[in-house]
């Protein structure tokens, strides 16, 4: 009674792509993928493609092949693999659903049924909900470094759009330094040494957009012996992250982070994909909003960390009912762009 | 490996001498001067000083140990594999917010026993099974990586937990960053082997022509597993090095590093042919490229065109460096 | 007698039977692998990674290496994703008349200054991403229009295999007859083993080698041709960012010696197929994703040491 | 102090064991048998000559005796023990030492360290516990080098050295592993020396056979060596091998170079033709007006003239091999003028010489013209002009033109797609050497062209030469003896110091070869 065409359960691998499982957002990522996967007493493949497109786009091709169909979510690394993916799946006969990173002239829609729902959450928002806490503690002056991803991230530069249109309302913040820290906490730590050798003294901020630099920033700001005047921002609330803003070891440190775990985002998603796939979503019923939706951010700061970490960050009757409303975290459509 | 051949060895080699280490200098205070100029309040200062040879303190780490290797004319390409998985069996064994194994000091010598381990691995499987350096190296690169992947797990960044051992390589001695002396004294140690022992001579032996080693007696598989042990080493005291930066374990400690060691020996003025040139002239390719990287963001250039300006600096500062060897008939690869 | 044998068969056929061998292990583990589509999926892996080791074998072949080609590939895909809308059809030769000269500016510098291969090219690697990140303006690509130029390369199949891997065979073959009956191929493998001699016996040698860099240019922007059939898009950190090991993988696992003087574009083809198999296959075999790098790297040393030739000098670096 | 040679003679004890036994030793590589089943004996106190033409199995012999290769059958004995080499390192921990017919030092590394090196890692008190005490490395090396009447410095670099001092050097480091091993071992040590002499000239030959009379007393000596007559005065002993087998072992006292020449080679010698024949000087070919560069060779006027042989003759220094190269333009020169075929040249380089019509073949062959991972035929058809050139290569021409010059040369074994390397010394030398006369030259420049050659290949390439220029090339030769230079040029022009010191017209002047060396030195 579905539009699409459905597959029996015993035919479904679920997947799931990841770049490594050494990075916390990634491993939350996989967690999240098994517990549902444990939920629907479903086997979870997990593609892992060490920063590698090739790779990723091999793996999920290697699954395909095996000869059931495939229900996946991905993040995928580069916005420009999801029409390759898309491809692989549509001829395996699974579904997909896609998360953060897709083509700005693409709509699910478009594309067709097997990609089911894209999700997005808005990257201004998340910068924003760091750049406001980092401005906050630092009492409305001083300077900043920021250290976004990889440059060509879409991502990052969004977030970093939202960092700029905070501070151009404090005319005393100035954004002395911007230097890209592929998402990397080794590097991070290294770029911020060379910062610190520049500005010294100025720097009373350090905004990043991923959490992992911040860990490498904050190292380098301590052993400059700076951490007592530093204050840091992240983004994604690593839990050693929401420990240092519960438990503030230097004192006077604020670690703002926003929240999009990768926890909720892959059950979520992997539970649309396979809801489609199994007729109990009728895709032509959807609406826009739910094919290509946003996600709502939770900002977690010194003041609501406590709560955060207490439950995990995850309350424990979230999966359950989620698996009764899949669309239940929807915040809207896509998002429009930096407020103002 | 021919490709890495830089200066004809089978035709009566040109001899790299004290003169030719000048160019090096030349490009490093010509580095220093412009960058000077274009940020004169931070860039010349004791503080700055110490951050750029606080950077450079691992790379000449891992520049020593991979220089003797390309003494003898190959290549390791491990370097970032090996120090993740040194990194992270150092953390796992140190007193760390995971609360593993904490075997104390310990964790230092069994940490760096395993990029001996690796790295002899690395040289018994070139030297005995014949495979070129550059593929096994390659080979352990991945596994190095996947060795420390498989010891991350799934679970939580592993803190250091010891917080005067994570001060330690930045806090100064006679005004130095620890780091960095800790490196002067593996070049130092490097340098002792190159030129007082029997490894070290043997090693410019068999880079310079390895089918007269072998005619000559010389047990050149044997040494070659020597350095590419001794390789590891370094690269593991690297990771550790690495680590203890980062205060935490993390699989791609070494990001990065391969590459710029490698740039590193080449603008040292080191043939990657082998045979010539040695660790204190990778030092100075090391300071190159660490001045040039500090000195490109204190300058505030466009981040991505930086590493188009560095690779047009390394081109220019090996072209510089070779352009009175220039020759007809000269072969270069 | 029988060492000389069994080197010339290895030499031969040692590239087909690795990738057999790996093949098969998968097919045993993932009986249905072959029957869903697997052959068509390692073409289209390997085609990219084929085509950038077969510039590289080239350049391997004088003794030298290219260690900007991958990033030259990418450009190559970045400029297509730019010009395929305004130049439609012209953009291929257009982007791959580009990319020809920058590896032909890659040769020249090398034969005029004298520097090593491998310090030139990786300052190039570093000029061509840091090329990569300004005309791009730090962002993704995407073809606007006439994607229909270049998409055929990947949905018009023959034998359920991709139009672009055949393609990349029949260049293969015809790069293979390229150097063993032609004379600047006999001067090319001349270089390789003995670059004075080969001077000294009138081999024009340096306009040799700026044929080897032109021709690692040309195949790279081939390859990069065949990122944007494929994703529609460029960037310099997606699809087509990580050629540059694999395809000196394929290379060596194709026989070619790093020595210089012996490379087969034949067994090079297998090696990229190889090459490419060993994600998908530990993935189709389900290797826990930790471990995946581990059995990557031991595949690949075992794989060259099956593959490569010993008998020549004895001596290996 | 180290204790070598001469120190240690007095009281040389009678031993009647030899020194080395070998039993039936035998190697084959692929269908070519090298050495077939072969037993052999040195006594003490003996020099033993080791010759054979060109393939016949000399250096893969002594390859087995140092371990570079393992024999497929037979077994070695050194002074009693049986000997199983694993490698070369056990041959120098055996106390033998070896001259190569390749030149094996390292180019990177002092005279001193070459010397000590290859004593093996407990050779020398100097590297003893691996640690290097570098000033006694120094003496050790001097005291060696002084032996052997060198007076190359302990402290320079080989690769700067000429190719004639680089073969002293490593004479001494041979000579200097022998003793040492040997005198550790209570044994007496044997050298090896495979065709030390072809690259020296008659004064270094001089030290090196009074060398060897001093290392008789101690030890023993196989010398291999295509000069005859060198072999009949310096060897008490002579073996000769053909195709793989010892033929003859004879005493030399009452064998002549003829006997020698008849067991080497199954024939006798031709009376060839010596001297040559009086050619008229036609036009000249390449003219050589006021070429100079600074410190090699300075104003040399030069005519070759079609259908004759020019020698250039001189010490090592003299500046021939530079001029020669500069005439090729493979290297450059600073001032003077090229003329060929009446044109002057500009921009001169190897490509643009050889589409002038000249050719030259180096003297280092391993270097410079043997490709040695190609085969034969394609180095054969390596120079890409003439009907080499264009793009494409037809495999049946090479074929037919490598089997032609195969048979014209007599180059052993048949095997026309086998990589150059394979071939013996004498044989690649050969495979260079047609490559330039396939392509007919106008000059033809030849460095050394006999190196490494028996004297029945010998006989052959030097009728090969008189043919090229009877075909109308102008030849320039520079011949390894002062002999070879006057049995074969119409003309010998004497080099000293870079200059031109004296020219004879061989039909007029019949210089001998005082009147040459007056002018050299
Ligand atoms: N590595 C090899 N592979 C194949 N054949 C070989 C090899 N080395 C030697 N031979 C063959 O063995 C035979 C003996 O060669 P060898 O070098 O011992 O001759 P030789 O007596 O030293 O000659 P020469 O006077 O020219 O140096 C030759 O036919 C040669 O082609
Ligand atoms: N302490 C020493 N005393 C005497 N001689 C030495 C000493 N150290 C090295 N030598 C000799 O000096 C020569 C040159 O040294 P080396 O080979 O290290 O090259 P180098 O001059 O340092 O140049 P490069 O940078 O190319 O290595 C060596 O071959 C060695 O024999
Ligand atoms: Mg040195
Ligand atoms: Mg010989």
């Amino acid at each position: 009674e579905v539009s699409q065409p459905t597959v029996a359960k015993e035919d479904i691998v679920l997947v799931t792509t990841v770049i490594n499982a050494t990075n916390p957002y990634m491993a939350s990522w996989i967690e999240g993928s098994k517990a549902l996967g444990e939920k629907l007493g479903l086997p979870v493949e997990i593609v892992q493609s060490n920063g590698s497109s090739q790779t990723q786009i091999a793996g999920i091709q290697a699954l395909a092949a095996k000869g059931k169909k495939i229900v996946l979510v991905t993040n995928p690394l580069a916005a420009s693999d999801v029409p390759a993916i898309a491809n692989t799946i549509k001829q395996n006969g699974g579904y997909m659903a896609v998360w953060w990173n897709m083509p700005p002239n693409m709509e699910p829609a478009d594309v067709g049924d097997h990609f089911v729902a894209f999700g997005t959450y808005n990257g201004y928002t998340a910068g924003e909900c760091g750049a406001k806490a980092l401005v906050a503690a630092m009492g409305g002056k001083g300077g900043i470094i920021a250290l976004p991803g990889v440059l060509d991230s879409t991502v990052s530069q969004e977030r970093v759009a939202g960092l700029k249109n905070v501070i151009k309302d404090y005319p005393d913040i100035t954004l002395l330094d911007e230097q890209p820290a592929n998402w990397d906490q080794a590097i991070a730590l290294k770029t911020t040494q060379q910062l610190i050798a520049k500005y010294g003294d100025q720097i009373d901020g350090v905004w990043t957009a991923d959490d992992a630099m911040m860990l490498g920033a904050y190292e380098a700001i301590k052993k400059a012996d700076m951490i007592d005047e530093v204050h840091f921002s992240g983004e994604g609330a690593y839990p050693p992250v929401v420990d240092l803003m519960v438990n503030q070891p230097d004192g006077d440190v604020v670690a703002a982070s926003s929240f999009h775990r990768g926890y909720k985002a892959a059950a979520t998603g992997m539970l649309i994909a396979y809801k489609a796939a199994v007729g109990e979503i009728d895709i032509s019923k959807l609406t826009p909003e739910q094919r290509h939706g946003q996600y709502a951010i939770d900002c977690v700061t010194p003041a609501n960390a406590k709560d955060f970490q207490a439950n995990g960050g995850i309350d424990p009757t979230w999966l359950d009912r989620l698996i009764q409303d899949p669309f239940m975290d929807l915040v809207g459509g896509p998002v429009e762009g930096p407020q103002g | 490996m021919t490709f890495l051949t830089g200066t004809g060895a089978a035709s009566g080699c040109a001899r790299l001498n004290w003169r030719s280490g000048l160019a090096e200098v030349a490009i490093l205070a010509a580095l220093i001067v412009v960058f000077s100029i274009l940020n004169p309040t931070h860039f010349p200062t004791l503080v700055n000083l110490n951050t750029i040879l606080n950077s450079a303190a691992i790379p000449v780490v891992i520049g020593v140990g991979a220089s003797l290797v390309v003494l003898t004319g190959r290549i390791d390409l491990s370097v970032e594999g090996v120090m993740g998985a040194a990194g992270m069996v150092f953390v796992l064994l140190s007193a760390n917010s995971r609360e593993t194994a904490d075997i104390g000091w310990l964790a230092y010598p069994v940490a760096i026993g395993v990029g001996l381990a690796l790295g002899a691995a690395t040289g018994l499987v070139h030297a005995f099974a014949k495979v070129p350096s550059f593929i096994v190296s390659l080979g352990m690169w991945y596994v190095g990586l996947g060795i420390a992947a498989v010891l991350f797990g799934y679970e939580m960044i592993p803190f250091l937990s010891d917080e005067a051992a994570v001060a330690w390589p930045t806090a100064t001695t006679f005004g130095l960053p620890n780091s960095f002396l800790l490196a002067l004294c593996i070049v130092a140690f490097g340098w002792l082997i190159e030129r007082y022992t029997r490894l070290g001579r043997y090693t410019r032996a068999i880079g310079n022509n390895e089918g007269v080693a072998r005619m000559t007696g010389i047990p050149v598989a044997a040494y070659v597993v020597l350095i590419f042990a001794f390789a590891g080493a370094c690269s593991a005291l690297a990771g550790i090095m690495g680590s203890l930066a980062l205060g935490a374990g993390a699989a791609n400690v070494g990001v990065g590093m391969l590459f710029l060691t490698l740039a590193a020996i080449v603008i040292g003025g080191t043939p990657l042919g082998g045979g010539q040139g040695g660790a204190l002239r990778t030092v100075m390719g090391v300071l190159i490229l660490s001045t040039l990287y500090n000195g490109l963001i204190l300058a505030g250039v466009d981040p991505s065109i930086q590493s188009g300006v560095s690779g047009v600096v390394l081109v220019v500062a090996v072209i510089a460096a070779g352009w009175s060897q220039r020759a007809k008939l000269r072969v270069f690869k | 007698m029988s060492a000389l044998r069994t080197d010339t068969l290895r030499q031969a056929l040692g590239p087909l039977a690795v990738f057999a061998g790996l093949l098969a292990v998968i097919s045993i583990a993932v009986p249905t692998f072959l029957g869903g589509g697997g052959p068509s999926i390692i073409a289209q892996q390997a085609t990219p990674i084929l085509l950038v080791a077969l510039g590289q074998c080239v350049v391997l072949q004088i003794g030298s290496i290219d260690l900007s080609n991958a990033a030259i590939a990418l450009f190559c895909s970045i400029l297509a994703a730019l010009t395929l809308g305004p130049l439609g059809a012209v953009a291929p030769v257009f982007c791959l008349l580009v990319v020809t000269l920058i590896g032909v500016a890659n040769g020249l510098i090398l034969v005029y200054t004298q520097i090593p291969s491998f310090a030139l090219t990786l300052g190039t690697l570093g000029v061509m991403q840091a090329a990569s990140l300004v005309v791009t303006g730090s962002n993704v690509v995407y073809v606007m229009d006439n994607m229909d130029v270049v998409a055929w390369l990947f949905t018009v199949t023959f034998l359920t295999i991709p139009v672009a891997f055949w393609i990349s065979v029949l260049l293969a073959v015809a790069l293979w007859a390229f150097l063993r009956f032609t004379v600047p191929g006999q001067g090319l493998a001349a270089i390789g083993f003995n670059e004075r001699a080969a001077g000294l016996s009138g081999q024009p040698v340096n306009a040799l080698k700026v044929l080897a860099f032109g021709l690692s240019g040309f195949f790279a922007g081939l390859a990069g041709l065949c990122v944007i059939s494929i994703s529609g898009a460029a960037s310099s950190i997606g699809l087509g960012s990580d050629l540059l090991v694999p395809s000196i993988a394929a290379a060596l696992v194709g026989g070619t010696a790093i020595t210089g003087g012996t490379c087969n574009p034949l067994n090079v083809v297998f090696g990229a197929m190889f090459v490419a198999l060993i994600p998908v296959g530990s993935a189709a075999v389900g290797v826990n994703p930790q471990a995946q790098s581990i059995v990557y790297g031991l595949v690949l040393i075992i794989a060259v040491a099956a593959t490569m030739s010993r008998s020549r000098t004895g001596i290996v670096k | 102090m180290i204790q070598t040679g001469i120190a240690m003679t007095p009281s040389v004890p009678v031993n009647p064991l030899p020194i080395l036994r070998l039993d039936g030793i035998t190697k084959s590589f692929g269908p070519v048998a090298a050495v077939k089943p072969l037993s052999l004996a040195i006594g003490r106190h003996e020099v033993v000559g080791l010759i054979g033409e060109n393939g016949a199995g000399k250096s893969t012999l002594l390859k087995m005796l140092t371990g570079v290769h393992r024999p497929d059958a037979g077994t070695i004995e050194m002074n009693g023990r049986a000997l199983r080499l694993r490698g070369p390192q056990d041959a120098v921990q055996a106390g033998l030492g070896i001259v190569h017919q390749e030149q094996s030092l390292f180019t990177n590394l002092t005279v001193a360290e070459n010397i000590v090196m290859g004593a093996g890692p407990h050779g020398s008190a100097a590297t003893k516990g691996g640690l290097y005490r570098w000033s006694a490395l120094r003496r050790e090396a001097e005291e060696v080098l002084a032996r052997i009447g060198s007076t190359i410095s302990p402290d320079a670099i080989v690769g700067e050295l000429t190719f004639a001092q680089r073969q002293m050097v490593e004479i001494a480091r041979t000579i200097h592993v022998a003793c040492q091993t040997a005198e550790r071992q209570g044994g007496a040590p044997l050298v090896i020396l495979d065709e030390p002499t072809s690259v020296l000239e008659k004064a270094e030959t001089e030290v090196l056979e009074a060398e060897i009379d001093r290392l008789k007393r101690i030890g023993s000596v196989i010398f291999v060596s295509h000069r005859l007559e060198e072999v009949l005065r310096i060897c008490d002993r002579i073996v000769v091998m053909r195709h793989g087998e010892l033929v003859a072992d004879r005493p030399t006292l009452g064998v002549t170079e003829a006997d020698l020449f008849r067991l080497m080679i199954g024939k006798d010698r031709h009376a060839e033709a010596r001297g040559a024949v009086p050619v008229p000087a036609g036009a000249p070919v390449m003219r050589v007006a006021g070429l100079s560069r600074a410190g090699a060779f300075k104003d040399i006027n030069l005519d070759v003239h079609a259908g004759r042989i020019t020698a250039i003759v001189g010490s090592f220094g003299a500046g021939r091999e530079e001029l020669v190269r500069a005439l090729y333009g493979a290297e450059s020169h600073d001032a003077g003028r090229i003329e060929v075929a009446g044109h002057p040249v500009s921009g001169w380089s190897p490509r643009r010489a050889i589409r002038a019509g000249v050719a030259y073949l180096p003297a280092e062959r391993g270097v410079e013209s043997a490709v040695g991972g190609l085969s034969a035929a394609r180095n054969l058809t390596m120079v890409p002009f003439g009907a080499n050139g264009g793009w494409v290569l037809s495999p049946a021409r090479r074929k037919a033109l490598a089997a032609e010059w195969f048979e014209k040369l007599d180059i052993r074994p048949r095997l026309l797609g086998q990589e150059l390397e394979r071939f013996s010394g004498g044989n690649q030398q050969k495979v260079v050497l047609a490559k330039w006369l396939t392509l007919s030259p106008k000059v033809l420049i030849l460095d050394h062209p006999l190196r490494g050659l028996d004297p029945g290949a010998g006989a052959t390439v030097n009728a090969c030469i008189r043919q090229a220029a009877a075909q109308g090339a102008g030849v320039i030769l520079l011949a390894d003896t002062l002999e070879e230079a006057l049995d074969l040029g119409h003309e010998v022009i004497v080099m000293r110091d870079g200059e031109i010191s004296a020219r004879f017209d061989m039909g007029r002047d019949n210089p001998t070869t005082l009147d040459l060396l007056e002018n050299m030195v």
